[in-house]
């Protein structure tokens, strides 16, 4: 549990970084974006959120706003990062959860 | 940013509101009587066959609009239409009923079983669909629609009769029992809840004017006709509409996941009577 | 086709109650689909009861009724095995019948 | 109130069920000669246009209703979804001919009239949508005047949403 906090602080961290951007930033932070959340779909624990920023980001980087592009793609690694995490610790976590 | 603050939040809360822990192997005849213990007593005034009314087992005002609903439920047209696909047969001349022990009547307590040829759990949704393949047809889609119709009337055949699963002394379907268990308790999607935290820690209680279903005998009433979707709902949408909503993204209807907490749920309902089809908000 | 229209009518001393579920979408109006355009109202107006040629209760429904609607009421003077029947008609001019026997 | 079991519960819907196939099964696609079909043009168009609960009332009766305790509305405190409410009328007043049913805070106000012809009891059973929490008002036509009871039905999931 407080692993999976941490993470969640690291998501709050994470959004609010932010600099001026270009395509070829937006193509990286994608790129680490996606990879994310394909780890987190082989472990079957992806966020309905994760795509939503991945949605979001691609859409402003077709507009041409990379700054906003890369902010929403760098959500995206960080809250598919976070599932990751959460199905880490909640492989052996949900034991205390059963009622006994 | 404000919405990640409240997941922190929750999931601070849920830490504290865990019923006692253990991190003992999974037992499924101590957890079954666990697990009805529970909920018998955090609702000792709720008899142990109305677990199966859901949220209209715990609050009176919801129950009795329920029984104005239930004095002729929309669900009827689901059963008719389920009970005319079974007495059509398919292009090879073949029925719904072949694939069925007794014709398919009155076996929905049964469901799912552990098959010991594949090794995986059958629920009654995948061996419709299986049965239609096999007979040349095409799959239907398992959220709505034909199958609900087709378990509506299979579930109204067997009304009354107690959930029977049985897991066998193999290891495999301990393991899937196993899996079940895990699916269920663990945390998922953004908001960090599992499915037992709705309907275990917090079963019984009001989310707007929502009541949350107490996980003992949640699947019984299944499939349902929900209020909120207007329309039939099978189990595998149940499954996919959870996962949604603590925004967690769904799995595929009948993966083995979902089959295996299917499984898992279905043995701590063991007793409890078929109540299915059913009408939920 | 299957009908659109389920009827349960019980006759009890001289009283028949009688309860009846339209398969209608009862669309509103205020609802969008998916692709964000409203949904244009679907609705039924009319629903007609008759016993022995003449009507016994007419509906009058506004978008506002629940979708696949419901119905209940009661009249006087119908007898087991008599004939019921229903009518309705909507919005676009779709319409069903039904005629069952009271029980 | 809720003491019922499940098995006494479950052998009365199984019987309903049972009886309502019976009776549909019987049904004959055939519609009997000379029984009029529902007929469109009965529908007061107005009435159901009308924005506000008073101008409804107004469009459908000509006239304004008088709060009465012989008007008997039954309706959830609480709804359980807005989109299937159920509401039932009934009153003891001498020779009701209408029964209507207005829910203010929908965009149109009226969601259903009932036309009760002699020998036909003053009671009607329904389901309607609320958009939101609301007063619901039911009018029963007696004699030729107009009679109301109110109530607040609380809505928190709206029949107006997807």
């Amino acid at each position: 549990m407080r692993l999976f906090a941490a993470v969640i602080g690291f998501v709050c961290f994470a959004a609010v970084t932010q600099a001026a951007s270009t395509q070829s930033d937006f193509d990286a932070a994608l790129a680490g974006a996606l990879a994310a959340e394909k780890d987190a779909g082989a472990l079957k624990n992806q966020w309905t959120t994760t795509e939503q920023a991945l949605a979001a980001a691609k859409k402003a980087a077709a507009a041409g706003d990379f700054d906003a592009a890369v902010k929403q793609a760098k959500l995206a690694e960080a809250l598919a990062k976070a599932s990751i995490a959460q199905a880490k610790e909640q492989d052996t976590a949900w034991k205390a959860g059963v009622i006994h | 940013m404000l919405r990640v603050i409240a997941v922190l939040i929750a999931a601070l809360f849920f830490a504290g509101a865990r019923p006692a822990a253990a991190a003992d192997a999974v037992n499924p005849d101590a957890d079954f009587k666990a697990f009805r213990d529970y909920f018998t007593k955090k609702f000792p005034k709720v008899p142990l066959n109305d677990f199966v009314n859901g949220p209209y087992s715990m609050d009176a005002g919801l129950r009795k609009q329920w029984e104005a609903i239930e004095d002729f439920p929309p669900y009827d047209f689901a059963v008719d239409r389920g009970k005319d696909m079974f007495a059509t047969p398919f292009k090879n001349g073949k029925t719904y009923g072949d694939c069925f022990p007794n014709k398919g009547i009155g076996v929905r307590q049964d469901y799912p079983y552990f098959d010991l040829k594949t090794g995986e759990v059958i629920t009654l949704e995948l061996a419709l669909n299986r049965c239609r393949e096999t007979n040349g047809e095409a799959p239907y889609s398992y959220l709505k629609d034909e199958m609900a119709s087709l378990t509506a009337y299979m579930a109204f055949t067997s009304r009354g009769k107690p959930f029977d699963i049985k897991i066998p002394n193999d290891p495999r379907a301990r393991v899937a029992y196993e899996n079940g268990a895990k699916y269920f308790y663990s945390q998922r999607g953004q908001l960090n809840f599992s499915c037992a935290s709705c309907h275990v820690q917090s079963a019984g209680e009001h989310i707007r004017t929502e009541v949350l279903a107490p996980a003992l005998g949640i699947l019984a009433a299944m499939p349902i006709y929900r209020s909120e979707w207007g329309g039939m709902g099978t189990i595998s949408r149940r499954f996919v509409t959870c996962n949604s909503q603590v925004r967690g993204v769904p799995l595929e209807p009948q993966d083995e996941n979902y089959r295996d907490v299917e499984y898992y749920l279905s043995y701590m309902a063991n007793g409890l009577p078929i109540s299915g089809p059913g009408a939920r908000p | 086709m299957a009908s659109t229209i389920r009827v349960r009518a019980i006759a009890s001393g001289d009283v028949t109650e009688v309860q009846a579920l339209v398969q209608h979408p009862m669309d509103s109006g205020f609802v969008k689909d998916a692709q964000g355009n409203l949904i244009p109202p679907h609705h039924i107006e009319v629903v007609d009861f008759q016993h022995a040629g003449k009507t016994v209760f007419t509906a009058l429904w506004g978008p506002a009724v629940a979708k696949d609607p419901y119905i209940k009421f009661s009249f006087k003077g119908g007898q087991k095995g008599d004939d019921i029947s229903v009518s309705w008609v909507d919005n676009k001019g779709d319409s069903d019948s039904l005629t069952a026997k009271i029980s | 109130m809720p003491k019922q079991n499940r098995p006494d519960r479950t052998r009365r819907l199984i019987l309903q069920s049972a009886l309502a196939g019976l009776v549909t099964g019987c049904g004959l696609a055939w519609w009997p000669k000379g029984a009029r079909a529902a007929d469109a043009a009965l529908w007061p168009k107005d009435a159901f246009t009308q924005k506000t609960e008073a101008d409804a009332i107004k469009a459908l009766y000509g006239k304004a209703a008088d709060a009465s305790d012989q008007v008997k509305l039954d309706a959830p405190e609480i709804a359980e979804n807005g989109a299937v409410v159920p509401i039932a009328v009934s009153s003891a007043l001498p020779n009701v001919t209408s029964i209507s049913i207005m829910v203010s805070e929908n965009p149109f106000p009226l969601a259903a009239s009932y036309k009760i012809p002699p020998g036909t009891s003053a009671m009607v059973a329904n389901r309607l949508k609320m958009a939101k929490t609301s007063k619901v008002v039911a009018l029963v036509e007696s004699d030729g005047k107009i009679y109301s009871a109110t109530k607040e039905v609380k809505v928190t999931v709206g029949g107006c949403g997807g």
